[in-house]
């Protein structure tokens, strides 16, 4: 059969978003891919320039809707380490509560897609349904569902409610049992695994070499969690277990995901138990000359924030590494050799978030 | 005893309405003093043509608006309790109920959505891509719908309700099922776009792979029952199994029970149906060889998949499932007429339905295989077995064990 | 009926030759075949009819449709130019 | 001695001549100022000799005397990472690629490209990958036109060019 490029996006129920994946197939066979990106590019490096250090936040919130905490918190903290300061306990461990929340209602948000992608779009109005619940948590916690603007520069916004620790256990409660249910509907299901086993094989070596970050590294059995490795706010005092798989496919990199909200859970309720009373927030100077960076986990992979300063109350250039972006340029290599139902497995498996790829 | 609804039969019921129709018709014309313009109406020839008019408007009618309609809401409203939420709830209260007058209501059953949907899908354009093949793009939703409107031609409701009686009834069936991925491979070239080429190609390969097995278990049967003929394939299948009161269903006879599960699953890979939907898979290849097509003629596409669903499910039911036979058949008299409470009909689409509902919630429930896989559990798996079953049948019809 | 039968029959059978696109004969051969399963039913051979069109109208067409398909690179070179690079 | 400093006194061994500076960031970060020709044979020697596998990213900074190519490295095994700045002429905006080494060097290399206007040499693959492939600009520097005062720009200064 005849050799022809199909356009998967940029309008396509694969895509997630509006990007464009562009294989050559021979017949069902991909024998090369191709995605481009960029109709989402909104110029977030360039319009930081001219905004102040703490209103730059309301851009970072936006990079990626799934996930807004924890890009924000990012750029919080690169720009805490340009300007030296330390932020008290309290903020630290309120930023980890709502690091994770936003880090399930991420993975959800994931789960439904892949689930939508494999065929299974049961799985879809499921996990919505409980990532509403872990959105609940952070409007309580922010007063915003989405773009929470809840992490600033010095801490975070605002203390959380008296009664948070109840409905977070509450909900935390709820939603492992729901999620045990989910786990019987994929990892039970013969269907879901001759669709995910063996598809999409990324080996540790090349996922490294390949800058693979984040759940795909981890799906491919390398032990890195940033939040273990480069420890950041309080992780180190927190009892938890990073997931990694070892089989390299799209089912290991499902069932990293999945455990990793498990360790969120774990995580938010030994935080709750452990956070301190006192300040939340401390008052960060306006000017700031240097440059500093900072990684941290995302719910997707490494996210870098590199902010350059001048003295003046502006960054003078922030550069975003987004993880999803490094992601992509290993994409061809795991596609290479598989069907063209199998795009659909691997770019789930991935996580596809258009808004930080395009920045 | 007839336990149908219908007698003598659905033709002789049309035979007398057309017969008290044309009476009037003829009173009137009598009345105007044009006595031959009267006669003429009831004269054997015109008799025939309006009772035939009437019977297949009756039929398809039945099949396409009613079992169509229900067989959608059924979809609908079980998908989404599946999923965890109510579904389709657009409703109209009874015009002599209180709450007439604040009009439509979202708290309804929803039944109205899909006429709602079918209105909304008429007043479409109708696209037809500037590079398609015109004569074969037009040509395709044709066939499908004409060879599902086929199906009922010949699919007996119950003893009496029925459209023709045709000796190798099954057969027609499956001739007119099969005519379907002909029209899909069609759709899916002549739309030029790759996603239906694509989609086309999937269809033709898996449809060709699954036909084998569904065939051969029908094969099966046929040599088990000895007939062709839907009535006597039900027939034999009402005595009693073995001496107990469990009626003597071809599911339950050993050799069958595989050939059941084989036809249950090729029936739903010839349906198109979430496991084996690849063809349409709408995530990878947006909706297959129906991206193209726009308006009323995807509503007929999207609307026949479920039709063929039934009429699929219906041969399920003749095939395997003792057609129209049920446990009670009390009767009342109704003016001197024996009126069933309980009629085949309502086994018949008891059972079809159920069969449905099984294939929703299967489809509902599972992901989608991948087209090689797919491919690969047809002609590893299903054909192999498909042939063991025909042994099995043989074996036994030879020993008379069954 | 039969001269019916028999004239779409020969229309169709000569369309089948005579046109240009592979996909279009591969459709016209589809009404031939059934108008042939038409005259079987005229002649009161009820099976073979039947049989035709599971057969002949329901599968065969398919295959060939299938073959040109994987065979023809020429179809797929059409949609190639005018796709924008 | 951290793990950074042990690092940049190798470095500083092999390399006696070639840093123009260096520093110690914070615990397990270090920092080390080069110029862009001897890119290539440093960051060969931090991956092959100091194991820093993984290329996190590259950011280009516009300084307006300078280009300044930033690259972060990482080395999973004990988590410690490491500044790389390339400096780079303004008049002649031309850097050696790390693809043969990393071979994620490829999109962010492409995206510096594609904002900053950097050209990295025997690049197998340099074209725009976010903005569109017939777009003349390079935003990201420091002399496109952009509002500082307010936070938009106005449909006149869209039109006159941002006169």
């Amino acid at each position: 059969m005849a050799e022809f490029w199909v356009n998967m996006g940029p309008q396509h129920p694969m895509t997630h978003g509006l990007w464009n994946l562009r294989i050559k197939v021979d017949g069902e066979t991909i024998i090369d891919a191709e995605p481009i990106i960029g109709y989402l590019h909104r110029g977030v490096e360039k319009i930081s320039e001219v905004r102040e250090f703490q209103k730059v936040i309301v851009l970072t919130d936006r990079l990626c809707y799934v996930s807004s905490i924890t890009w924000s918190h990012a750029y919080c903290l690169a720009v805490e380490e340009l300007m030296g300061i330390e932020i008290p306990e309290r903020g630290k461990y309120l930023r980890v509560i709502s690091l994770e929340i936003q880090r399930i209602a991420s993975h959800l948000m994931w789960l439904a897609a892949f689930g939508a992608d494999i065929g299974l779009l049961t799985m879809l109005l499921y996990a919505l349904r409980e990532r509403e619940l872990f959105l609940d948590l952070i409007e309580i916690m922010a007063g915003l569902r989405l773009n929470s603007n809840y992490t600033r520069v010095g801490g975070v916004r605002n203390d959380v409610p008296a009664d948070f620790e109840k409905s977070c256990q509450r909900v935390i409660a709820h939603f492992l049992k729901k999620l045990d249910e989910y786990q019987d509907l994929m990892e039970n299901s013969k269907t879901f695994l001759m669709r995910t086993q063996g598809i999409g094989k990324l080996s540790k070596e090349d996922a490294i070499n390949w800058g693979v970050t984040g759940p795909n590294l981890r799906g491919s059995g390398a032990d890195v969690d940033l939040r273990r490795t480069i420890p950041y706010e309080v992780y180190d005092q927190i009892d938890w277990e990073p997931a990694i798989e070892k089989d390299c496919d799209c089912y290991a990199r499902s069932i990293v995901r999945m455990r990793e909200m498990r360790e969120s859970c774990r995580i938010v309720l030994d935080a709750l138990k452990k956070m301190p009373p006192g300040p939340y927030r401390m008052k960060p100077p306006r000017r700031a000359e240097g440059e500093a960076f900072r990684v941290t986990e995302d719910s997707r992979g490494e996210a870098l924030f590199y902010v350059a300063a001048d003295g003046d109350d502006r960054p003078y250039r922030v550069k975003i590494r987004s993880p999803i972006f490094c992601t992509l340029a290993a994409v061809p290599q795991m596609m290479r050799g598989h069907k063209v139902a199998d795009v659909v497995s691997i770019m789930g498996s991935i996580d596809i978030c258009v808004g930080e790829i395009d920045k | 005893m007839s336990g149908s609804l219908l007698t003598p039969n659905l033709v002789g019921l049309c035979r007398s309405l057309t017969e008290i129709l044309l009476g009037i018709v003829k009173a009137i014309f009598d009345a105007l003093s044009l006595p031959g313009v009267g006669s003429w109406f009831v004269s054997p020839g015109v008799v025939v043509f309006f009772t035939y008019l009437i019977a297949t408007l009756v039929m398809v009618m039945w099949a396409a608006l009613v079992n169509l309609l229900s067989v959608m809401w059924v979809e609908r409203k079980l998908y989404s309790r599946i999923q965890d939420r109510r579904g389709i709830m657009l409703g109209v209260p009874w015009p002599w109920s209180k709450k007439y007058k604040r009009g439509m209501t979202n708290l309804g059953w929803g039944f109205l959505q899909n006429i709602a949907d079918g209105v909304k899908l008429l007043q479409k354009e109708n696209i037809t891509p500037a590079s398609a093949d015109k004569l074969l793009f037009h040509a395709a939703p044709a066939i499908i719908v004409s060879s599902t409107i086929m199906v009922f031609a010949v699919l007996p409701f119950s003893e009496n309700f029925y459209y023709t009686k045709v000796a190798l009834g099954v057969l027609f069936v499956l001739a007119a099922l099969s005519l379907g991925p002909f029209a899909i491979i069609l759709a899916g070239y002549s739309s030029n776009n790759k996603y239906t080429l694509i989609g086309g190609l999937r269809a033709a390969a898996m449809m060709l792979s699954y036909e084998i097995p569904l065939i051969l278990c029908v094969v099966a049967v046929v040599l088990l029952s000895g007939t062709l003929d839907p009535f006597q394939m039900v027939a034999v299948q009402e005595r009693p199994l073995m001496g107990t009161i469990v009626p003597s269903w071809n599911v339950f006879s050993p050799p069958q029970m595989l050939g059941f599960v084989i036809f249950f699953i090729a029936l739903v890979a010839e349906l198109e149906r979430i496991p084996f939907d690849i063809p349409e898979a709408d995530a990878e290849l947006v909706e297959g060889w129906t991206t193209e097509y726009g308006g009323m003629r995807f509503g007929f596409l999207f609307g026949f998949k479920w039709l063929r669903a039934f009429a699929g499910a219906g041969l399920l039911v003749i095939l395997y499932l003792g057609g129209w036979n049920g446990p009670v058949f009390a009767t009342v008299s109704v003016l001197g007429y024996p009126i069933p409470i309980l009629p085949q009909e309502f086994w018949f689409l008891l059972k079809t339905y159920l069969v449905v509902m099984v294939i929703i919630w299967i489809s509902w429930s599972i992901p989608r295989v991948r087209a090689d896989q797919v491919l690969k559990i047809g002609w590893n798996r299903l054909i192999p077995l498909a042939l063991l079953t025909i042994l099995g049948a043989a074996v036994f019809k030879t020993m008379g064990w069954f | 009926m039969f001269l019916v039968f028999s004239a779409v029959e020969i229309v169709g059978a000569i369309l089948t030759v005579t046109s240009k696109k592979l996909v279009r004969a591969a459709f016209w051969l589809l009404i031939t075949l059934i108008t042939i399963s038409g005259i079987y039913i005229l002649l009161r051979a009820e099976f073979v009819a039947l049989i035709q069109i599971l057969v002949y109208a329901g599968a065969v067409p398919v295959l060939l449709l299938f073959g040109i398909m994987l065979t023809r690179k020429k179809m797929l070179e059409e949609s190639e130019t005018s796709e924008a690079k | 001695m951290g793990v950074e400093e042990q690092v940049l006194a190798r470095l500083k061994e092999r390399f006696p001549k070639l840093l123009l500076e260096s520093a110690s960031v914070r615990p397990g970060v270090g920092r080390i100022k080069i110029d862009r020709k001897d890119l290539v044979e440093i960051c060969f020697y931090l991956k092959e000799e100091l194991g820093y596998e993984h290329l996190s990213c590259i950011s280009a900074v516009d300084w307006k005397d300078r280009y300044e190519c930033v690259y972060h490295f990482t080395r999973y095994s004990d988590g410690s990472m490491f500044q790389v700045n390339a400096i780079i002429p303004h008049d002649d905006p031309h850097i050696e690629s790390l693809c043969k080494f990393w071979r994620s060097a490829t999109y962010p290399e492409r995206e510096s490209y594609d904002l900053m206007g950097i050209v990295f040499d025997h690049q197998p693959d340099l074209r725009r990958i976010l903005l569109p492939p017939d777009y003349r600009f390079f935003p990201l520097r420091k002399d496109f036109p952009q509002e500082v005062d307010r936070q938009y720009i106005s449909r006149r200064k869209l039109k006159t060019g941002g006169a």
